[in-house]
């Protein structure tokens, strides 16, 4: 298990430098939007990333609301704000492109809108945890973030109507994309994705060791002789 | 004589600070137990944890039997330093609601009769319509000591029911108290006052730092120790 | 079941005394409301049209807010004196509790709107073009679902430092699904353009759901110190 | 004098510490103002013609909607363990106290503008046609004015024994000419179509005058018990 | 012995009910008063009222030769039944911002230095970190001792001091107050527990229903003959 850390670490850089240069040399260009349509292979890996670190969020709440397992409940902090970056990403790189390609940098649109509602969700579920004065500020947050993934279908269904700007969806909505523009969109979001793996697991260890370091404090006054008493504490 | 309460290594940890230490005990049933030590000593926070009110970083505490506190809150009264009234209500007006909340009429009682009763036991009297917030501190005190007995608990647990009380009214709260002990009920009164209790509690334990450091049935002689 | 319904009876009537003594809520609310109406009104130079097509961001904007400022102080009378661990003693369900204060904050917010209305009405010229009977429909589900949510978020945030701004950071990104459609539905019923039935059945099911969610996961909320 | 100065000084940097424990804190207005902003364009399509007209108007709701939020925070914390009653033993001055929480609101609604104006702008897209450098003065001022009353009448209700209905709408009147005058103010300036001088120099007056008010009644209130 | 306090026929209703009814006496200086009294008694009305924070129905106040309150009470140290104190910042931080109202500094002291040493008298540590809203119940009462001491006052009221103080510190109160005392302080304190003060205050005053009912230096024969 240690040693996988590094491995992961060599692979991920050796990912990262392949997809750039197949998403900015190999891919073609394309014909209407040019060359600034080349952040779709940042654009759009960031954002399925964002979406699958939320869902493992989700599914840790709910273990650790079953279970109390703080593993979980580190899992689900750690998924929370690695997706939130990889979100933000996606919601930075779009108005990017929007605005060349638009002429607009925002609109209210199905696609962007959920994504705008998904990040302000977890953004709240972030600050709840560092505003939380309670011990059991897992639990909390762990509520909070059922009640935002209740929310998503909600949005999305009540901004259904909303007339739309963006791209339909690559997988399945029938659009037809060039092979090399595929195969450089997957190598990206493969890239992407042991890119947050790796980010994920580092702030996992680093918040192993801070619980582990509290513990440590608490266990030393435990140890602590009786004569040095409570009232000087 | 069974246990009614049984606590197995407590800790109780804020953040880094731990205030209770690994406390295991047992405490039987129909008894007085007076809880003794300095400030800061964890009292507070043993007679929460006893309450379920407050989750624990580590141990269990089995009550009536059982470890499901949830299950016996129905038979627990709690008495804390907050006086755990509405301020703007009067006092009768407080209590019957804390009676629709035991739900005190289903047994057989009239709500309104035992919150009468509970009043006048603790020498309060029961037409008075000002509102708890316009009481004296002392008034105030033996309000929260009404509301904890409005239930008739099997266990009691008392965080300084006699400070800021008179000592006369404290004395017949004791009588009171000891009533209640030969009635069957377990209480736990936690206080600074100890002499109030010399011959009415069963025993005496004192706690430092987090943890019990003796159990004696003779104040005298802990005090001394002391 | 019944002993919920009892119980949620006699904690409401028991808030709903205590609001009566002190006015709290309704009297911040309403100065609130009637501040939002008076600038907009200021500000804005309406013809029948225009306003029409406004109104419903409007009117829901500054419930929304007066809402806030009510539910901020929801718990505070309960968080006195810790009168909150008398309940969490005593062997009463947590709903009954959480249901009694929903209850109380939609009469609140109901009985505001009731007042403001007519104000709305006079100050913005407004006639409804679609089927009216539709509005107090939309406004009591809509009321129940910023009340529902903003009760629950401001149990949650009494558990955290500075509070009352923990309420709005809480509760408004979720509640963006119900304001959309309860401002659309009140579009749709003021201009009468298009049908308000999609946003009504939405509006239905996020009560639903929230409530759902709310009364599974209160006990825990409640319970966590 | 110098005495109240350093006095307030003393009881903001008390009231600042209290609020801004950390960083945080700062992050989540900044994420409150962006909120504020998302749900006003989800209620005002910022896109329509009409939305843009009301922007005066729409600026002025949220600015309000914070300060109220910050207002009513303002006295709890010296109510809970009756803190004021060691303010009122002590020998300091009452207007030290006054002008320390009106400064401290002021401070808060202030980056709370700040931070909000910049949203507002791209999302309604909106531009000064008029003089744009009276716009931060129109804004100090406007918020003074809501910060002074707002500071001394919560003070006020916090101390009657009855708080009684009739208290805001006492108030409510009061603070109408105050309204008006920042919501034209910023509407001159957003479409500059007149010139909004006649308002600032309201504006100005009212400030000095309930400010003066203010300071000279708020000892009665203090001491009031 | 010149008086420090003269009062004279107080009456302070409260509604259509008088908490204090008619209190007409002397206070010398540099002496130690017990305040003595069942719940309701109106000895925290009658402090309130010394310390110039409750408007009187009828009857004057003469403190320190001066019936303008507002212009000794840089000489009064008060404590309440509630702790005066902000829970969310630390005792040295309430203690800091409380000697800046106080403007100690001006009278020649560090203020750091002061807060340390009141602190230090009250035998909690300046150095504790935790915010007071966590402390235990004890030390918080400590605190606010340590608050009402501050300024060095030369009158002293404090409302039951040594409610839920563990006995020892409660002796330890007990002397630093008679040290007080006879440094020329007149120090008022009201308390239930009044053998913690037999042979340290100057005299006993008892109060009954808003009256001063008798004054004894000897506590033995006033409880006789309650
Ligand atoms: C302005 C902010 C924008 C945001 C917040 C945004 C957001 C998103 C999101 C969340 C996805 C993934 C959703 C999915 O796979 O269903 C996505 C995919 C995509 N976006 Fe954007 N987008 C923005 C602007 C743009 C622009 C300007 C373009 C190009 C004209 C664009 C083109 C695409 C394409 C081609 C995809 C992949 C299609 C798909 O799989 O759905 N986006 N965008
Ligand atoms: N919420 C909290 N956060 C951090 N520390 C706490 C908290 N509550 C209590 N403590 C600390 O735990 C210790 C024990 O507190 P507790 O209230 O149990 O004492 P106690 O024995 O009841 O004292 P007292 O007799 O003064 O009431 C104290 O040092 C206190 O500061
Ligand atoms: N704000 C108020 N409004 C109405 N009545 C009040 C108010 N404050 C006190 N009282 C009443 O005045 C009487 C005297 O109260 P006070 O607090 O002075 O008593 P006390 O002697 O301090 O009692 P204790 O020892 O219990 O603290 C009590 O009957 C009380 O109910
Ligand atoms: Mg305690
Ligand atoms: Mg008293």
């Amino acid at each position: 298990m240690k040693r996988a850390f590094p491995i992961l670490a060599v692979l991920t850089g050796v990912l990262l430098s392949y997809a750039m240069y197949q998403a900015l040399v190999v891919a073609p260009t394309e014909q209407t939007m040019g060359d600034v349509q080349r952040i779709f292979y940042y654009h759009v890996p960031s954002a399925w990333t964002a979406f699958i670190l939320f869902a493992i969020n989700f599914v840790a709440s709910i273990v650790y609301l079953i279970r109390r397992n703080a593993k979980a409940d580190m899992l689900a902090l750690v998924t929370a704000e690695v997706g939130v970056v990889f979100c933000t990403v996606n919601l930075v790189t779009g108005p990017i492109w929007a605005r060349p390609v638009w002429g607009i940098w925002w609109t209210w649109d199905l696609r962007l809108t959920l994504t705008l509602v998904l990040w302000l969700i977890y953004v709240s579920y972030i600050v709840l945890r560092r505003f939380s004065s309670s011990g059991q500020t897992p639990l909390l947050a762990a509520v909070l973030a059922v009640f935002g993934a209740l929310d998503v279908p909600l949005v999305y269904f009540s901004i259904w109507f909303f007339r739309t700007q963006h791209p339909q969806p690559v997988i399945g909505g029938g659009g037809s994309l060039d092979p090399r523009m595929w195969h450089a969109l997957l190598i990206n979001w493969l890239a992407f994705s042991c890119f947050g793996a790796l980010v994920c697991w580092s702030r996992y260890r680093l918040e192993v060791l801070r619980r582990d370091f509290d513990e440590t404090l608490a266990l030393e006054a435990l140890l602590e002789p009786r004569s040095s008493k409570a009232r000087s504490s | 004589m069974s246990a009614a309460v049984i606590v197995t290594d407590l800790v109780k940890q804020f953040g880094r600070f731990a205030a209770l230490r690994g406390v295991s005990t047992e405490f039987a049933a129909g008894r007085l137990y007076a809880i003794l030590g300095d400030n800061g000593a964890g009292k507070t926070t043993l007679l929460r944890a006893l309450a379920g009110l407050t989750p624990l970083t580590r141990g269990s505490i089995s009550m009536l039997g059982t470890t499901d506190l949830r299950s016996v809150c129905g038979q627990l009264g709690y008495m804390a330093h907050p006086s755990l009234l509405y301020d703007e209500m009067s006092g009768m007006e407080n209590l019957r609601y804390f009676a629709r909340l035991y739900e005190i009429s289903d047994r057989g009682q009239n709500d309104e009769d035992r919150c009468a009763d509970v009043i006048r036991a603790v020498k309060l009297d029961p037409s008075l319509t000002r509102p708890v917030g316009q009481y004296s501190q002392g008034m105030r005190q033996r309000m929260s000591l009404a509301r904890a007995l409005l239930n008739d608990p099997k266990i009691l647990l008392l965080d300084e029911p006699f400070s800021n009380v008179d000592l006369r009214s404290a004395r017949e709260m004791v009588t009171l108290l000891t009533g209640l002990r030969d009635a069957g009920k377990t209480i736990f009164v936690v206080t600074h006052q100890a002499a109030l209790l010399e011959g009415a509690a069963d025993e005496f334990v004192w706690m430092e730092a987090g943890q019990i450091v003796s159990r004696t049935s003779d104040l005298a002689a802990t005090t001394e120790t002391k | 079941m019944s002993s919920v319904a009892g119980l949620t009876r006699a904690t409401l009537a028991k808030d709903l005394r205590l609001e009566w003594r002190s006015k709290d809520a309704i009297n911040s609310m309403l100065f609130f409301s009637l501040l939002v109406v008076v600038i907009f009104s200021f500000s804005f130079d309406p013809t029948a049209e225009e306003s029409r097509r406004i109104a419903g961001g409007l009117v829901w904007v500054a419930f929304l807010f007066a809402a806030v400022v009510a539910l901020n102080q929801t718990w505070a009378r309960e968080m006195r004196n810790q009168v909150l661990d008398a309940y969490r003693v005593s062997p009463a369900p947590p709903n009954a509790l959480f249901l009694a204060k929903v209850i109380g904050n939609f009469i609140f917010v109901t009985v505001l709107q009731a007042l403001m209305t007519p104000l709305f009405i006079v100050f913005y010229n407004l006639r409804a073009l679609g089927p009216a009977y539709q509005l107090p429909i939309v406004a009591a589900l809509g009321t129940w679902a910023l009340v529902v949510n903003g009760t629950f978020f401001a149990a949650m945030s009494l558990r955290t430092r500075s509070r009352e701004i923990m309420l709005p950071l809480l509760l408004f990104p979720i509640s963006i699904p119900a304001l959309l459609a309860m401002v659309e539905a009140t579009g749709a019923i003021l201009t009468g353009e298009f049908s308000a039935r999609f946003w009504i059945v939405l509006l239905a099911a996020y009560d639903v759901v929230f409530t759902i969610a709310s009364l599974f996961l209160f006990g825990l909320v409640l319970q966590a110190e």
